[in-house]
């Protein structure tokens, strides 16, 4: 069975390549079906592979494919890991379910069939990434996954700002990926290979503790980019002008966690640099802070949730940062069900509103769109963490295992709660505006429920996210950490956080359940109460901070007017001035040198005989001088 | 070994170019087919040569040797390892899609396609030539059909540009050629006789400071060929103004004759001179690459933005090359063939496009992926290979390079990482200015997409850009031993210690895995 | 009288007799030109198997005739061969201005053929005297060539530049052998050499001011510079016709007496003449050069150019007896090239004229794609790319500097023949890639004459043929050293 | 005093330099022809004079030879002249400067 893993991946690839060449050909539904049904089969075959670990049983294996590039140690071999299995049936599974709802959201699209090449290639990609082996193999899924994330986010190229996005979201991306490849340089130049077998064994015996930690700060840089953290996050709200399914696959459920999953792999290397593993946490608190604020005031319906995708992200970096490894993958896992349930939610309430995005121009959905809206305030409690829903599990462990790690943890355990609270806000917020209150669509806008095809999803989404969160509850019996029995092995040689002792994980409990229950309460009164209608959760106040926050703290500004603009400047300068003027100029002035030199010779044969006689004769004169001197000498 | 494969694959194209000549001036519809029908053939001899080589050898193969003026030691003298291999066939795979990709060449065609095979054969035999005056006489002469190529069938500033590019060669091969005739007078001085032969002179012993100026003397000549920066500015021009099989041929074998003339000559016959002044091509190296890029993100010219890559991506060849480690040198190696592929299929697609529109201003297009999205996917396929995006072959070298150059030069390769980085800006742009958005300009709206014969042009060089991005095997089986015996050669001949040998690769069985 | 040997002059007779036979003719029966031609043919054709006969002989045993005034040795031998053939094409060359000459055909004929026999003797000779004699039996007959075309101004300014120039030359020339004579006491070259190989003079400041005054002399028939000052002007007011034998032939000449008497009788001064002679060679190559890039006229291009190439050539000489065999080479392949130029040059701009501007040269590809083709093929040899006599040629001597210690001379060539690709190459592109007829006042397509033609072809094969299979050449101009 | 034949050379060598400062200096066609025969004579009187020194024939008989030659040469060189002045009455070489540059 597991000799033969890489067929998860082979599926969903060569459903790209089949629709790749022939979808354009096939009636409307049937492209969509092979690659959900692609996908499907593969999320089927992984549940069968990885049944050993459900029973506790299973043997991490690797399957050697083919040589690639031997001499780096980088070849096809695929890891089979409790780890690299709950990515994959996460992949596979939020993926599969993402893939029929968007047979029914691409409707009437002309380039249909084109779209699930992408998202098939997408799932191929990230199925490398997260069944690689070796760091070469990693990097091949987590460069594709990047270019399938172009591809689809630019996927309506008539749209400058959506090939503007695409374009920003690889380059940001590559950015991170240079910290990345350089990251791989030093870890090559101490182990001499890239096999995880060989890195992630027993690090300690190949690299000290500062090499380690410039190897995973160098790492970090790579996930940041992957999972939009602080200081590469501003490419993921751009991100948004895809089509909302490839938000919720690539930007909410998969391929943002791709971060997440990497410093879990390389727990071992970040466990062997505190500073690099509290770096990650304090990145990761800080993002999630920092993101929940700008969220707090967008009108944007999917920019909500691409700036709480960044601070959910943020969480699970804390926790992986704390070394609660478990924790961050099990909240990678509930987040990949609320938030993809969530964004298919806006797509469908877009869908339903004809592509309109404003909050501002909706409200009062809930009547119409009785499916989505149940969905919908599922994973709204999920994400805020209401008990007993799946958010709240996951995240109140990350919580209290920061609490636990005690030291500067403790204060990132405080952004996090603040963020709790944010969060609680923003999503009631969100929920108001765009369900509940009265209706402020446009005339001639009649939202209608979804077809089924997409509801479907919605329902099988929102039963993960109330459900799964109860696969890993810190109690015994029935709801024993199985999760955590799950990964153990993968995590085996790690040393974990633990969670304080006694009765203070109740306590921390209820302090994130206020938290979220005040966030909502109060935010569900400003909206209530409001007759002036605003979509600002606090009383208008246009100016000060709130225009920052409004405005994502004018980052993207700053970037473009410190980095861009000047990079331009100066590859202009470079091209028009150093290497046409002064190179080329040097070199056509060397050119020119000669032929103006022979002009000025050409004088000297002035055309009468004595003075060439006086030339020649000087010539005699100068060869007699010549040997006579060497006569002499 | 029935028969002189290596001389076939020589002369083959050069007695095409004659039979192309003579064909009669009244059936010019035979011209292409013929051209076309020969280069195939050598092609299909390139192939024979990949398939028969010994794979795990890493000397010279198939050698034939006659001598032409023994008494000053000038031998005919070929043979084939693992490095020039995949150059030959290189060479030969992309001529016939050059000869393919010039049918609607109307003016005097068969002095274009006698030119263009004259080229090729000349080509081959600078990979292929033993003896350095065979060689030097190879790289020499192979300047005056590209002279034509580009001064008869090219752009508007095509007189300048080719003057520039003889000239600027030329001076170059001026230092080569008196270097060559030093070595073979040292040879004099030290075995009695005069040689020319590359494998005698690899037993000269030449003294610190005459290394030096050898080195020197190769050098330029190579480095203007590269071209490494500065000696980089007749590239543009030269391939700018070129006709499309011209550029392609320029910048996909041409440009290699340099990297190939360092790797064969520099490090093997002047290893103390290569292992003090590698450190500093290193650099030269890098600084080409971010310049390159830099220069390219701005161009308005779409061809000349591809020419400034090709600045950009040998500069990786380079580094790889100067790093002196089994990676980077194999990783240089197999970027030539890499940058060869991408590159002469990004100079196809914008000769098609230019063939349609006339102008290589990127700020005449836009949206073109509505009218033609066949060439909008080959153009961003190639972009992406360019861009060294793994699974594509632009990645397995650039990865080697990088990777492996690390070890001696951690700073360099860093600065070159970001390489990476620039060539996806200035691709992406260029994509995004060209293809994406509404088709504002009518004309960019009717445009037709790719024909038959483009498609099956761009499908080959496609095949094998995935072909090595994903199984680089073979190539890299072939092409190790070789490097591998430059790397022994510097380490016995200096008290130089290539760091990451392959051999000290800790290879760790599939089992004890985690 | 094993003295006497008439195999030794056998050459020089046979076109000498040719010379008297054509004017007794012409006096008697003014027969038509074609006549006079055969006649000369079969003299050149006479001379030629005779020289052969030389060759065979002295390859056996060289030996001196004539009471030390003629040499009979491979050099000498080989010198013949040369310039009978050289001579041949030269007539083939020349024949369209022979015809426009009319009666005066026969005068033209024969002053050509005397200048060869002065030439082959000015490689024969193991005298002195004997050398001056024969530099004055050719240069004298060339000075008339020059001014043969009497209505011109240009020809006659060529013509009494020359001249004046010229004589001035050898009186120089002739003081250096008096000198020598005054040191060493001999006027033989060989006695000369034995004396100088015994006894080492204390004081040779005669003996050396001699040397010098001796490679004045022929540096200036080789146009050497700073010797160089008449070559651009008489070699573009002589006839287009003529020039290209006036180069040919005086190199070729020139260049057997210089390697004889600086190997041979101051062979053992190699170390104080080599360095004047690799100053001469690199003062030539930087004047040729650089003076040949401003030309609009392709005749002065051509003779700047030769200056060069005499630079080039000179290079070789530096090596001493070495280097011999490559100067050789080189002057051997070059004197056809630039007698095939010149045989372009006087079909598309008229045998008779003296001006040729490169204008007239645009679109000469499609006017007439032979002579386009024939003058690239010559300008990418003289500029010295594989596969062509004048790469080999360079190659050669370069190499011969190096052994000899001359790195410096061999790079400055080498850098000097890429700035020769400006000129070169303009030609090239004038012909090639103007469009036709451009700027081009007759753009009436050229027809060009069987025996221009012949000598053309004859010309484009020895460039092509040595430059690809050198190996024939090579064992020959080896074994064609002085006794 | 004794005349040894020092003095000759030197005599020889003056009037050879006198000769090509003539050459040098004059501009009149003939006037110059007339230094290079004074060049040519300087000559012959070197000869002479080292043939007697060195009491050997050879230098008197090279006389003879550069007489002959010389005499050949002006015949042609006036003939040259001739043709020259036929066209324009000045004897001055300065006004032929057409081919030049």
């Amino acid at each position: 069975m597991v000799d033969y893993i890489w067929i998860v991946i082979a599926l969903p690839l060569a459903g790209a390549v089949f629709l790749h060449f022939f979808g354009s050909r096939l009636r409307e539904p049937i492209a969509g079906v092979i690659a959900t049904s692609t996908v499907g089969l593969s999320f089927f075959y992984a549940l069968i592979a990885a049944a050993d670990f459900f029973s506790g049983t299973g043997e991490a294996e690797t399957v050697h494919l083919f040589d690639w590039i031997p001499t780096l140690g980088a070849n096809a071999e695929l890891l089979w890991d409790p780890l690299s299995a709950v990515m994959t049936l996460t992949v596979t599974g939020v993926g599969a379910l993402i893939h029929l709802y968007s047979i029914g959201y691409m409707h009437g699209d002309p380039r249909f069939g084109r779209f699930f090449t992408g998202l098939n290639f997408f799932t191929a990609s990230m199925l490398i990434l997260v069944l690689a082996d070796n760091f070469g193999a990693l990097f091949v899924g987590w460069e594709l996954v990047g270019l399938s994330s172009y591809l689809l986010i630019s996927f309506w190229f008539q749209k400058p700002s959506a090939a503007a996005a695409g374009k920003k979201a690889f380059i940001v991306n590559r950015i991170g990926d240079v910290g990345f490849l350089i990251g791989l340089m030093l870890i090559l130049a101490n182990f001499n290979t890239l096999t995880y077998g060989t890195v992630l064994a027993d690090p300690a015996r190949f690299v000290t503790a500062g090499t380690a930690t410039a190897i995973t700060l160098l790492l970090l840089l790579g996930a940041a980019g992957k999972s939009a953290q602080i200081p590469l996050y501003f490419w993921l709200p751009d991100a948004m002008e895809g089509p909302t399914p490839v938000s919720a696959l690539i930007h909410a459920a998969t391929m943002v966690t791709a971060g997440v999953y990497m410093v879990a792999r390389t727990a071992s290397l970040f466990e062997l640099s505190g500073f690099a593993a509290a770096t990650v946490a304090t990145v990761g608190a800080f993002t999630a802070l920092f993101a929940a604020t700008i969220a707090l005031m967008q009108r944007d319906i999917k920019r909500v949730l691409a700036f709480s995708t960044i601070s959910q992200l943020g969480y699970m970096f804390l926790a992986v940062g704390t070394g609660a490894y478990v924790a961050g993958i099990f909240h990678l896992f509930t987040h990949a069900f609320f938030k993809a349930l969530l964004f298919l939610g806006s797509g469908s309430v877009i869908h339903a509103m004809g592509d309109e995005q404003d909050m501002a121009k909706m409200g009062g959905l809930a009547k119409v769109m009785p499916v989505t809206h149940l969905t919908m305030v599922i994973g709204w409690l999920a994400i805020i963490g209401i008990p007993p829903l799946a958010g709240f599990w996951s995240k109140d462990e990350i919580l209290a295992l920061a609490f636990g790690a005690g030291g500067w943890f403790t204060f990132l355990w405080v952004l996090g709660i603040i963020t709790a609270l944010l969060t609680a806000v923003y999503m009631t917020r969100w929920m108001y505006l765009t369900f509940w209150g009265e209706a402020r669509w446009d005339d001639g806008v009649d939202p209608h429920e979804s077809p089924a095809v997409m509801t479907l999803p919605l329902v099988g989404l929102a039963v993960g996210s109330a459900a799964f969160g109860l696969l890993n509850t810190p109690f015994h019996g029935p709801f024993k950490p199985a999760f955590e029995h799950f990964l153990e092995p993968s995590f085996e040689a790690i040393e974990m956080a633990h969670l304080p002792s006694g009765s203070t994980p109740w306590f921390l409990a209820l302090i994130s359940i206020a938290a979220a229950a005040g966030g909502a309460l109060f935010a569900y009164r400003r909206y209530q109460g409001a007759e002036a209608f605003d979509t600002a959760p606090v009383a208008a106040k246009r100016t000060g901070v709130w225009r920052w926050v409004t405005n994502g703290y004018y980052v993207d500004d700053i970037i473009g007017n410190l980095l861009v603009l000047p990079g331009k400047l100066v590859a202009a300068w470079t091209a028009f001035v150093l290497d046409t003027e002064i190179i080329d100029g040097s070199v056509r002035a060397i050119g020119g040198g000669v032929r103006r030199i022979s002009g000025w010779l050409r004088p000297v044969q002035t055309g009468f005989v004595r003075n060439y006689a006086v030339v020649t004769f000087a010539g005699v004169v100068g060869l007699l001088v010549w040997f006579v001197s060497q006569g002499a000498g | 070994m029935g028969f002189n494969v290596l001389s076939l694959l020589i002369w083959l194209p050069v007695a095409g170019a004659a039979v192309v000549i003579g064909l009669p001036r009244r059936r010019p519809e035979l011209v292409v087919p013929v051209a076309f029908a020969l280069s195939v053939l050598t092609l299909g001899l390139a192939g024979f040569l990949v398939f028969d080589f010994e794979t795990a050898n890493g000397g010279f193969q198939f050698i034939e040797k006659t001598a032409i003026a023994p008494d000053l030691g000038i031998d005919y003298h070929l043979g084939v390892d693992g490095i020039s291999l995949f150059l030959v066939a290189l060479t030969a795979f992309l001529f016939p899609i050059s000869i393919l990709a010039s049918v609607n060449v109307a003016d005097r065609r068969k002095e274009f396609m006698a030119a263009v095979l004259l080229l090729e054969g000349a080509l081959i035999g600078v990979f292929l030539a033993l003896d350095l005056v065979l060689f030097f006489v190879f790289f020499e002469v192979l300047l005056v059909p590209m002279y034509f190529l580009i001064g008869l069938w090219g752009g508007e500033r095509r007189l300048e540009a080719a003057l520039k590019f003889f000239l600027y060669t030329a001076l170059g091969s001026a230092f080569l050629l008196v270097g060559i005739i030093f070595l073979s007078a040292q040879a004099n001085d030290q075995f009695g006789s005069p040689t020319f032969n590359y494998l005698e002179l690899l037993n000269l012993d030449i003294s610190r400071s005459a290394q030096y100026w050898l080195f020197g003397a190769f050098g330029v000549a190579f480095a203007i060929k590269v071209p490494l920066f500065p000696f980089h500015t007749w590239l543009p021009d030269a391939h700018t103004e070129a006709p499309t099989a011209g550029s392609v041929v320029l910048a996909g074998v041409l440009l290699k004759m340099g990297t190939y003339g360092f790797l064969r000559f520099n490090l093997n016959l002047f290893p103390e001179a290569t292992v003090q002044l590698a450190g500093f091509l290193a650099a030269l190296g890098v600084f080409g690459i971010i310049y390159g890029a830099a220069v390219a993100i701005v161009q308005p010219d779409l061809k000349r933005l591809v020419a400034y890559s090709s600045v950009s991506h040998l500069g990786f060849v380079v580094l790889g090359i100067f790093a002196l480690t089994s990676q980077g040198v194999s990783g240089g190696v197999i970027q030539m063939v890499n940058h060869g592929l991408t590159t002469g299929a990004l100079f196809l697609l914008v000769g098609m496009i230019y063939e349609r529109r006339h102008t290589r201003e990127i700020a005449a297009y836009g949206g073109l992926q509505k009218a033609m999205p066949w060439f909008a996917g080959f153009f961003l396929f190639t972009a992406f290979a360019s861009a060294g995006l793994p699974g594509l072959n632009g990645f397995v070298g650039e990865f080697l390079i990088l990777l492996g150059s690390y070890g001696r030069y951690p700073v360099l390769a860093i600065i070159a990482a970001f390489g990476v980085l620039l060539a996806a800006v200035y691709l992406l742009w260029a994509y995004e200015r060209v293809f994406t958005g509404e088709p504002d300009k009518e004309e960019n709206r009717v445009l037709s997409d790719l024909g038959l014969r483009e498609v099956g042009i761009l499908v080959p060089l496609v095949a094998l850009v995935v072909l090595l991005g994903v199984y680089p095997k073979p190539a890299l089986d072939r092409i190790e031993p070789a490097v591998e015996r430059v790397l022994d050669r510097i380490e016995d001949r200096t008290d130089f210690e290539p760091p990451l040998r392959i051999d000290d690769i800790a290879v760790v069985p599939a089992e004890d895995d985690q | 009288m094993t003295e006497i040997s008439y195999l030794a002059v056998g050459p020089v007779a046979a076109l000498t007799l040719g010379v008297v036979v054509i004017l007794l003719v012409e006096v008697t029966w003014k027969p038509p030109t074609a006549w006079l031609g055969a006649i000369a043919g079969v003299s050149l054709l006479g001379g030629f198997i005779l020289a052969v006969a030389q060759w065979v002989e002295a390859s056996d045993d060289p030996i001196i005739r004539f009471r030390g005034m003629l040499a009979l040795d491979p050099f000498a031998a080989f010198g013949a061969v040369v310039l009978t053939v050289l001579g041949a094409v030269a007539l083939l060359v020349a024949w369209p201005l022979v015809v426009e000459q009319g009666r005066r055909a026969a005068e033209f004929i024969a002053l050509v053929l005397l200048a060869l026999a002065g030439m082959i003797l000015m490689a024969a000779a193991a005298h002195f005297i004997m050398l001056f004699l024969a530099l004055e039996v050719a240069s004298i007959s060339l000075y008339v060539l020059a001014g043969f075309n009497r209505h011109r101004a240009e020809s006659n300014e060529a013509s009494i530049k020359y001249f004046l120039l010229g004589s001035f030359a050898s009186a120089v020339f002739l003081y250096g052998v008096a000198l020598s004579y005054a040191a060493t006491g001999s006027l033989s070259l060989y006695d000369t050499a034995e004396f100088l190989g015994e006894t080492v003079l204390l004081d040779s400041a005669a003996l050396l001011a001699g040397i010098g005054l001796l490679i004045v002399g022929l540096a200036f028939k080789v146009s050497a510079a700073p010797f160089h000052m008449w070559a651009p002007d008489v070699y573009q007011g002589a006839a287009s016709g003529v020039s290209g034998f006036m180069t040919a032939g005086a190199k070729v000449a020139g260049f057997a007496a210089l390697a004889r008497i600086t190997v041979t009788s101051y062979g053992p001064y190699i170390s104080d003449w080599a360095p004047a002679v690799g100053a001469i060679a690199a003062l030539s190559v930087l004047v040729g050069t650089m003076l040949a890039i401003a030309q609009s006229d392709i005749k002065r291009m051509l003779a700047y150019s030769s200056i060069a190439h005499a630079g080039f050539i000179l290079t070789g000489l530096v090596a001493g007896i070495d280097g011999v065999p490559y100067v050789w080479f080189y002057v051997v392949t070059y004197a056809f090239q630039v007698l095939g130029a010149f045989a372009v040059v006087s079909v598309v701009s008229g045998p008779s004229g003296a001006k040729s501007p490169l204008t007239d040269y645009a679109g000469l590809a499609q006017r007439a794609p032979v002579l386009a083709g024939s003058l690239a093929l010559l300008m990418f040899s003289m500029a010295g790319i594989p596969l062509t006599a004048g790469f080999l040629s360079k190659l050669y001597v370069f190499r011969e500097a190096v052994d000899a210690g001359y790195l410096w001379l061999a790079v400055l060539g080498a850098v000097a023949s890429v700035a020769g690709l400006f000129f070169y190459l303009r030609v090239i592109v004038l012909m090639y890639m103007s469009p036709n007829g451009e700027k081009s006042p007759a753009p009436t397509d050229i027809r060009v004459g069987d025996p221009v033609r012949l000598a053309l072809t004859s010309v484009a094969v020895v460039t092509l043929a040595f430059g690809i299979v050198p190996g024939p050449l090579l064992d020959v101009v080896t074994s064609a050293l002085p006794f | 005093m004794e005349v040894t034949a020092g003095w000759y050379l030197a005599l020889g060598a003056v009037l050879f330099v006198i000769g090509a400062g003539g050459m040098l200096l004059r501009r009149n066609a003939l006037v110059m022809f007339m230094s290079i025969e004074l060049m040519l004579n300087a000559v012959n009187l070197t000869f002479v004079a080292i043939g007697r020194h060195v009491g050997d024939l050879n230098g008197q008989v090279a006389v003879f030879f550069v007489m002959v030659v010389a005499a050949a040469e002006v015949v042609v060189g006036l003939a040259i002249m001739i043709s020259v002045f036929r066209r324009r009455a000045s004897a001055s070489v300065d006004d032929l400067a057409v081919l030049k540059g």
